[in-house]
């Protein structure tokens, strides 16, 4: 029936083919030929080597400039850690720099904090403000009123700048709201914790198993490079998701478990391997502590046991494990990164740790590496801080988390309410982290606001907490600024450096030269020697002796490989007590805990509610980047994924409007429904980091729903003070127009 | 109801493209109604005159060839309205594509202006007759009659290609379809014949033309049945472009304003006003006018929706 | 061309039969009645919003008629009276009634009947939305399944109409 | 085939659509032909000189009514399912007052202008116009007139309902008050005729008497599935008063009933008195012999359940005088063996649904035999080599 | 020597959808905003729990016997070096029939008035270079070379995996490869 454009073409041509041939076509008839290959021009006249900042990771990239225009970002083919890919969000990087939402001039309060009053002053002004408050707040209770929250490589000068000030308080909300569980738990069993990168070869892995870990959602480049690769050369992949996350669509087993009930399979597992035999006996009879009592606590934890608790079957449990072991030691159970879920996070880890301890790949090729890093001397000539600070009072009185190895963010936060932790903090300052959406319980940070006596915000944007902040200092992005010397722990030792790639815009400063301007006024300026970074860059790579001028060139020096696993002639050792992998570990023993990982089952959502799961989308940072108009192009609001049969069964249609409402009335969206067939009927899933509510960001505000709000409730790690985010649950409720 | 559930996601969002594609709205859809109307109007004025082999005296078959000029020109004017890049216009004339309707149509509306602009000269009414125009007047009048066949080949080129400016898009599986070039022929001389009978014309004109409005709207109809038909006894990719007519999206405004409004009521109408001698009233041609429109209105957006994305 | 005669109405019994058996026939394949007035409304916020698009949301009448791109137009109502004028029409034109003109009581001028037609129609767009229907919607779909309000609205109807009539019988007679 | 069509799903919404245009072109074609497209003659209803619209609409609703009621009384279609305008008093009453001015002013309702539209009458158009602006007015004020607008809603009042008899018996009320209102209107229309000397005979008498009669005998017809129903629904409650208090309870509801509050029921086992003592529903009493008058042993405050070996017919004679509740258990003893007292056995497919009833049926399992001290889940067999199990300490509830 | 064809694979075993093909594309061409020569699509089939997935980076497939090149009357749309189709804007009269012909909807109208497409970066590869978003991909998902050449990469893997094109009944010989 259909008209076939060939026979159209067929009698066409009988037609009119002469006259055609007599036309001999436009091209050579009328000779207005443009160029075959239209070239965009988007090359660069100028190429910078530097490193991205769209997220922690650094990635080196290679800008190009045209008439002082970042016109592209590509990758550095020469940077160990980007290997000349990026992910979406470095390309992305023009999009932040020409972001017409920028914070522009420095800005003094005027009306009530969280008004959002605020006057454009001049530098001097807000500086010499700033340094006021800051001193005086050091003669009224002593340097150590100060915090510093910070996110991003560019933090280490305001660390800088707080040491020396006398203060120890540096909270990042990267370590108790996200990967600190995984660091403890690794610590407590192979003495090392996993760091950043993730010191996995997950190239050369055989068989990987996740645990609630999107990698592929989760865009940190190097790590999906070799994901991919591993998967490209026949890796097999098991997922353990409530979710069917994209790696869980690649995944020989998918184990849609219940969330919170990950222990009890970790344990059913480790039954198995022990049960059957599928671990490395040789490696845990030379490395590790503890395989009878570990035997012992796992005897009763069946994989039929597990399946009632976790909602899997028995088999799939077994199926996955034996598939998992099987490719020891180059098999390994991923440590995931944002871990702090359920408060039992250390011990979850810890339950992961023992799991590639039996697969015995902790130094193996294939499993755990140990990275090396180049020995580059901090800040050559700079005097040591002069006082020793008190320790950081992020517990709450009364209580210790004796395993916690970094600051709580949360916990600084807390103990800005007067009379809850050791002493009281006054001042924050508060350096490219937007706190009201990377803690939990917005409405007690913004408790902890109003009892400062002053609040600092050094950012690009203007995030939620510049609407807070006494002062807003306007930091040059980082295509604009130098940044310190990166010494990054990896496969290879290499050193890699960020440099402006055009001139700062608007009346923005790096922040070298604002931590040094505020050390002037201070009376610190002799911890600033050098104008600006670059000077100290080039200083720290002289000191250790690099050819600056290369280094500046190529952006990054790689050195020579060394061995970094046991394949290679490397022993591994272990920093624990014990000197060995501790699966028994007396360490928590010692301290009161349970030594080895117990579950407890999760609290059932109340009927009609859902357990609230959050992630990320491989296109942004989390709230950093949800105004940026460029990345948006492509993702622009998150959604809320609910089971389809649940949406039909509730008359909630895939796209409609809703609400979000949570167990204390705490309400985000409106947002878009996503029904779908990837997720579990008992949770629903959404991306962190939208539902903006401050004025300046003219894109991002209102889009999409806030995830933060609704964590209104926070279950505690007590090993470390984690903050189990994964414990709030909410309903939905239908937008009516 | 028993396939998988099957979910797709794309991150495409390009403008008139997404979600669904919708490139061309009502410039196209009157360019394609006045180009069928004035192909109609073409074939029909020529007929009469051919087959009475003389001019007709009434002032409105007079005024066709003018009438169809600029109609015609109208038409193009959205069409040119529609172009994205109007400075290129010139551009269709450059370069002669056997492959593309669009091409073909844009020479055929070329032509279509000499032979509308001589018959009109042939027949010029006396008050216009200047002396400037003796010569070409004398030439239209002496080649009359081929030039009226001409005129009826262009109204059937014009009236096709229409419709198969559209078939040959085998991408939007709706439109691709034999039917659819006979099919815009039929619409364009039945809305013709009803833009004609609200013209001035002689009694015996007029009895005629409801009688070959009737034919075309019956053949219409036929058409379309055809079209369904093709649609259901198709690929499986032919019956999900037919289901927007049965029981689709387009389903109530298709039987609506086209089966029933533009060809089922007028068709009533019409074989009242023939068979029952009732006076004739502008109603019905006004219907059939409005059928013409909404097929084309229709057709044209519900079609851009059929690409192959409806597949799995 | 013969011109024939006005064909004669058809016994209003016999009218009202088929009328009954059309309304049996809407409630047996659409589960509802007809309707008129419904038409009108949602032409008339059409329009409206075409006009004024803010406005008409933010109105809280016209508002959920027309949010978030609902179909105002592509309703049940407005195809039945479209069909009511094709029905009208033939009716009309197959008994010799067609005829363009405005009818007017024997001492009405066409100014003052047009004045009257409109002011009506406004007057019973305003009641029919307050009663949610009209003569067709309520009185006569509504009665017909015994609602109770329909039936006060038919009393109202005619109550409201006779109670004017002497008002206006200048107009008609 | 179930009436009406569309609300069962026949076809869709958008051939709904079609099949409004066409229900359209059908009720135009009537009002036309019926008169309704011409102003003087609607008008001439208020004058008393023709009552032509009065006895259109009655005849219409008369007909209509009677006809669904027929078809409702015999099942051929569920009047449930009919749209039916909710009653708001106040806003109807005075919108028909508004609506009848409006009619007489125009000379037309809606419908009609309509009509009169489509037959070329420009006043009908006019008003149709007007109608729609009207609608706008009422949007501009519609913030005054919202508390009235939506006030006094008294739902869906159907009067059939409101007088609690059935649909038919009130279509044929209607018809019957029709039928008497047409003879009086056609005597009105005599006097006013009369005296306005117009000597038209506005209705042939011969089809007038022809229509009440068959109006008449749609009245009666509909009224006649009323009685029949209603007779049928009469004996089969009757019928039901011998085995009236028996109802049926499934094992499982027996047991959460009994688990959660035992003080609400007493069960009597009524199996013979041997196999009573040996196994019985926890909580039963078995019954005793022919001699001994346990029934009135009975408390009436708690329901009675009763299970023999297997479904019990009827509630045993003895206990016809029971007051209280009588509940059969179904499927008698074996099935609470079998749901309750047997161990439950591990679903082989572990969905969330499974699990669920699993866990479910080990708890009653555990609460009523003690068996398993791990209050839900029943262990599989062990595969692993190391020694049992300690007491499930661990694991278990949720 | 042969005429080469440009052809680009897609492996959807590793394409994990993050868009940065989309967006490198973007930052290359100059794409204006809100519009994309390229996208990702994502398909699910089945039930909780039993799902399968594909992720596929997508884009115009520069086919063989393009409907696109045959519908263009001016003949602004035209097969240039290796078979890439592109368009030549100054030829261009945002007609649209080309968009409306192509099976993949692959095209879009450029704010400027003429027709844009994919131009599988025609401008790098005539210098030697990968395209932008086969050069960023983070998983090595594309690959891109000349189908003619019996050694290239894609000649390989054509020959080693597992493929299969979008909608091949519509006979337009699409040079846009997935491999499964």
């Amino acid at each position: 029936m259909s008209w076939s454009r060939r026979e159209f073409i067929q009698i066409g041509s009988v037609a009119l083919g002469a006259t055609s041939l007599a036309l001999g076509g436009r091209r050579s008839l009328f000779g207005l030929d443009s160029p075959d290959v239209a070239d965009p021009h988007t090359d660069g006249d100028r190429v910078v080597a530097t490193l991205c900042e769209l997220c922690f990771w650094k990635c080196g990239v290679l800008a190009h400039v045209q008439n002082g225009r970042v016109t592209k970002i590509v990758g550095n083919p020469a940077h160990p850690l980007s290997g000349g890919k990026l992910c979406p969000r470095g390309t992305g990087g023009i999009g932040l720099l020409y972001d017409p939402d920028r914070l522009k001039q420095p800005l003094i309060r005027r009306g009530d904090r969280g008004s959002q009053h605020y006057e454009a002053v001049s530098w001097e002004a807000a500086l010499d403000h700033t340094a006021e408050n800051l001193l005086k707040i050091k003669a009224k209770y002593g340097p150590e009123a100060v915090a510093l929250f910070s996110h991003g490589f560019g933090g280490s000068f305001f660390k800088h700048l707080l040491n020396a000030y006398g203060s120890d308080n540096v909270g990042a909300p990267s370590y108790a709201q996200c990967r600190g569980g995984r660091e403890v738990g690794f610590q407590l069993t192979f003495g090392a914790p996993v760091g950043s990168p993730e010191v996995l070869d997950l190239e050369n892995c055989r068989a990987i198993a996740l645990i609630g870990s999107h990698l592929g959602e989760n865009m940190h480049n190097t790590q999906v490079q070799e994901f991919a690769t591993a998967l490209s050369r026949g890796a097999q992949l098991i997922v353990v998701d409530p979710r069917f996350s994209t790696a869980a669509g690649k995944a020989k087993h998918w184990l849609p478990i219940k969330p919170g009930t990950d222990i009890a399979l970790l344990l059913a597992w480790i039954h198995v391997m022990l049960s059957e035999n599928l671990y490395d006996h040789d490696y845990i009879a030379k490395y590790a502590l503890g395989l009878e009592e570990l035997k012992a606590h796992v005897a009763d934890k069946t994989p039929e046991w597990a399946a009632v608790e976790t909602g899997l079957s028995a088999g799939q449990i077994v199926d996955s494990i034996r598939l998992l072991a099987g490719a020891r030691p180059a098999a390994m159970l991923h440590p995931g990164r944002h871990t702090a879920w359920y408060g039992d996070d250390a011990q979850r880890a810890r339950a992961m740790a023992i799991v590639n301890a039996l697969l015995g790949n902790y130094g193996r090729q294939g499993g755990f590496y140990l990275p090396t890093k180049l020995p580059v001397a901090k800040y050559p000539g700079v005097p040591a801080y002069a006082t020793k600070p008190p320790p950081a009072p992020d517990k709450p009185k009364g209580v210790t988390y004796p395993f916690a190895d970094e600051s709580l963010a949360h916990g600084l936060r807390d103990a800005s309410v007067p009379g809850t932790a050791a002493y009281d903090i006054k001042g924050w300052i508060v350096y490219g982290t937007n706190l009201m959406q990377a803690l939990p319980e917005p409405k007690k940070t913004l408790a902890a606001i109003q009892h400062l006596d002053f609040l600092l915000a050094i950012d690009v944007l203007p995030a939620e907490i510049t609407g807070f902040a006494d002062v807003v200092l306007p930091e040059a992005t980082y295509l604009e600024r130098w940044d310190d010397v990166a010494v990054t722990p990896y496969k290879e030792p290499f050193v890699a450096i960020r440099q402006p790639v055009v001139p700062p815009m608007y009346g923005s400063k790096p922040g070298w030269w604002i931590a040094r301007e505020l050390s002037k006024r201070l009376g610190l300026e002799t911890y600033f020697p050098w104008t600006d970074a670059g000077q100290m860059v080039e200083a720290r790579l002289s000191a250790a002796g690099f050819d600056v001028a290369q280094v500046k060139k190529t952006g990054v020096f790689v050195a020579k490989h060394k061995p970094i696993c046991l394949e290679e002639g490397l022993e591994p050792t272990f920093a624990t007590p014990s000197k060995k992998i501790e699966l028994f570990s007396q360490q928590l023993a010692d301290a009161g805990f349970d030594p080895m990982p117990k579950y407890t089952p999760p609290e059932e959502p109340p009927e009609g509610q859902f357990r609230l799961l959050t992630g990320r989308t491989p296109t942004h940072t989390f709230g950093r980047t949800t105004n940026n108009r460029f990345l948006s192009q492509v993702y622009s609001e998150n959604e809320v994924w609910l089971n389809a049969r649940i949406a039909k069964e509730r008359g909630l249609a895939n796209g409609e409007m809703v609400s979000l409402v949570n167990q204390d009335g705490e309400r985000a969206g409106p947002i878009r429904l996503k029904a779908t067939q990837r997720i579990r009927p008992d949770c629903v899933f959404m991306v962190h980091g939208y539902g903006h509510e401050s004025k300046g960001l003219h894109f991002a505000r209102g889009r999409g729903g806030n995830d933060s709000k609704l964590m209104s409730r926070t279950k505690i790690d007590p090993l470390m003070g984690g903050t189990g985010m994964s414990v709030n649950f909410v309903r939905i409720e239908q937008v009516t127009p | 109801m028993t396939s998988p559930v099957h979910e797709t996601v794309t991150t495409r969002l390009n403008p008139a493209i997404d979600p669904a594609l919708h490139i061309w709205g009502w410039e196209i859809t009157v360019y394609l109604f006045l180009g069928g109307l004035v192909a109609g109007l073409f074939i029909l004025s020529a007929l009469f005159e051919l087959q009475k082999a003389k001019p007709s005296t009434s002032s409105g078959m007079r005024s066709v060839p003018l009438l169809a000029l600029v109609l015609l020109s109208l038409g193009m004017g959205t069409l040119f309205l529609d172009l994205e890049y109007k400075a290129h216009v010139y551009r269709f004339y450059l370069a002669f594509r056997p492959s593309s309707p669009m091409s073909w149509g844009a020479w055929i509306l070329l032509l279509v202006y000499p032979v509308g602009l001589l018959l009109w000269l042939g027949n010029l009414p006396a008050a216009l007759q200047l002396p400037v125009l003796a010569r070409p007047m004398a030439v239209a009048q002496r080649w009359r009659r081929p030039l009226l066949w001409l005129s009826v080949a262009m109204g059937v080129g014009l009236g096709l290609y229409t419709g198969l400016l559209l078939g040959t898009l085998s991408a939007r599986i709706q439109w691709s379809s034999t039917v659819l070039g006979p099919l815009f022929l039929t619409s364009g001389i039945s809305t013709g014949a009803a833009l004609l009978l609200l013209l001035p014309l002689h009694a015996d004109e007029r009895k005629t033309l409801i009688r070959w409005d009737l034919v075309a709207i019956a053949t219409e109809l036929l058409l379309l049945a055809l079209l369904l038909i093709g649609y259901a006894s198709g690929s499986s990719a032919a019956r999900m472009a037919g289901a927007v007519f049965m029981g689709g999206a387009w389903t109530a405004s298709f039987w609506s304003l086209v089966v029933v409004v533009g060809l089922c009521v007028p068709l009533a109408m019409g074989l009242l006003e023939v068979r029952k001698h009732l006076p004739l009233i502008a109603l019905t041609p006004v219907l059939v006018l409005i059928g013409g429109l909404s097929l084309r209105a229709i057709l044209l957006a519900s079609g851009q929706e059929t690409g192959f994305r409806l597949l799995p | 061309m013969p011109h024939q005669l006005e064909k004669p109405l058809w016994n209003p019994y016999f009218a009202g039969i088929l009328l009954g058996l059309v309304l049996i026939a809407s409630y047996l394949v659409m589960g509802t009645g007809v309707g008129s007035s419904g038409a009108a409304n949602r032409l008339a916020i059409g329009a409206a919003h075409w006009i004024a698009p803010t406005a008409v949301e933010q109105n809280g009448y016209f508002g959920p008629f027309v949010a978030r791109g609902a179909p105002v137009l592509d309703d049940w109502l407005v195809w039945e009276v479209l069909g009511v004028f094709l029905g009208g029409a033939l009716s009309a034109y197959a008994a010799g009634r067609m005829k363009l003109d405005i009818l007017r009581g024997p001492r009405a001028t066409t100014g003052k009947r047009i004045a009257f037609a409109l002011t009506g129609g406004i007057i019973m767009g305003v009641a029919a939305r307050l009663a949610r229907g009209c003569t067709s919607g309520q009185a006569l779909s509504g009665g017909a399944v015994l609602s109770a309000g329909s039936w006060i609205f038919m009393l109202a109807v005619f109550a409201g109409g006779y109670l004017v009539a002497p008002f206006v019988r200048r107009q008609w007679k | 085939m179930n009436l009406p069509l569309y609300p069962n799903e026949y076809f869709g919404r958008p051939f709904g659509m079609v099949v409004g245009t066409l229900t359209g072109v059908a009720f135009g074609f009537v009002l036309e032909r019926a008169g309704f497209g011409r102003a003087p003659n609607l008008a001439a209803q208020f004058y008393g000189t023709d009552m032509r619209v009065f006895k259109v609409m009655f005849t219409g609703i008369a007909t209509a009514a009677a006809g669904l009621g027929l078809l409702g009384g015999f099942g051929l279609v569920d009047l449930a399912q009919l749209t039916i305008p909710e009653t708001f008093l106040w806003p109807q009453l005075i919108g028909g007052l508004l609506l009848g001015v409006g009619f007489i002013v125009a000379g037309y309702c809606p419908g009609t202008a309509c009509v009169a539209a489509a037959s070329g009458h420009v006043d009908g158009l006019i008003t149709y116009v007007g109608v729609g602006l009207g609608t706008l007015v009422f949007g501009a004020f519609y913030p005054q007139l919202q508390a009235f607008y939506t006030g006094s809603n008294l739902g869906v009042v159907r009067l059939d309902l409101l007088l609690g008899v059935p649909f038919g018996v009130v279509a044929a009320g209607v018809v019957v008050m029709a039928v008497a209102c047409f003879f009086g209107a056609e005597a009105l229309e005599r006097i006013f005729t009369r005296r306005n000397a117009e000597a038209q005979p506005i209705v042939a008498r011969p089809f007038r008497n022809r229509a009440m009669a068959v109006m008449l005998a749609l009245a009666v017809i509909a009224v006649v599935p009323a009685f029949a129903t209603r007779s049928a629904s009469a004996s089969a409650s009757a019928s039901a008063t011998a085995v009236k208090r028996a109802t049926a309870i499934d094992a499982t509801t027996l047991a959460r009933q009994l688990a959660q509050d035992p003080s609400r029921l007493q069960v009597v086992d009524m199996r013979a008195q041997e196999a009573c003592h040996q196994h019985r529903v926890p909580t039963a009493t078995c019954r005793k012999d022919e001699k001994d008058d346990w029934p009135a042993r009975l408390l009436p405050t708690r329901a009675l359940v009763l299970y023999g070996d297997a479904d019990l017919r009827q509630v045993p004679a003895e206990l016809a005088r029971f007051p209280g509740d009588v509940l059969i258990l179904r499927g008698g003893f074996p099935a609470f063996q079998h749901a309750i007292l047997d161990p439950p056995v591990a679903p082989t497919e572990t969905t969330l649904a499974n699990l669920t009833a699993y866990r479910a049926q080990s708890a009653l399992h555990t609460h009523f035999t003690g068996q398993q001290a791990a209050p839900i889940v029943q262990r599989a067999p062990s595969t692993s080599p190391g020694p049992a199990a300690p007491a499930a300490k661990k694991g278990g509830g949720c | 020597m042969r005429n080469p064809r440009y052809v680009m694979l897609v492996d959807t075993r590793l394409c994990v959808g993050c868009k940065a093909c989309v967006l490198a594309c973007k930052s290359e061409n100059n794409v204006p905003d809100g519009y994309c020569r390229e996208w990702i699509v994502e398909d699910i089939w089945g039930e909780f729990p039993d799902l399968r997935a594909e992720i596929r980076s997508t884009r115009c497939n520069h086919c063989s016997n393009a409907p696109c090149v045959d519908a263009c009357p001016t003949g602004a749309s035209h097969f240039a070096l290796g078979g890439v189709v592109l368009v030549d804007h100054d030829a261009c009269t945002g007609c649209k029939a080309c968009i409306a012909s192509c099976p993949y909807d692959a095209r879009y109208v450029h704010p400027d008035g003429y027709v844009d497409k994919c131009t599988f970066c025609l401008h790098r590869v005539a210098r030697g270079e990968l395209p932008a978003c086969v050069t960023v991909c983070p998983t090595r998902t594309l690959h891109f070379g000349d189908a003619n050449d019996p050694h290239s990469e894609v000649s390989a893997l054509l020959r080693s995996r597992e493929w299969k094109v979008d909608h091949p009944e519509t006979g337009a010989e699409p040079n846009l490869y997935f491999l499964v």
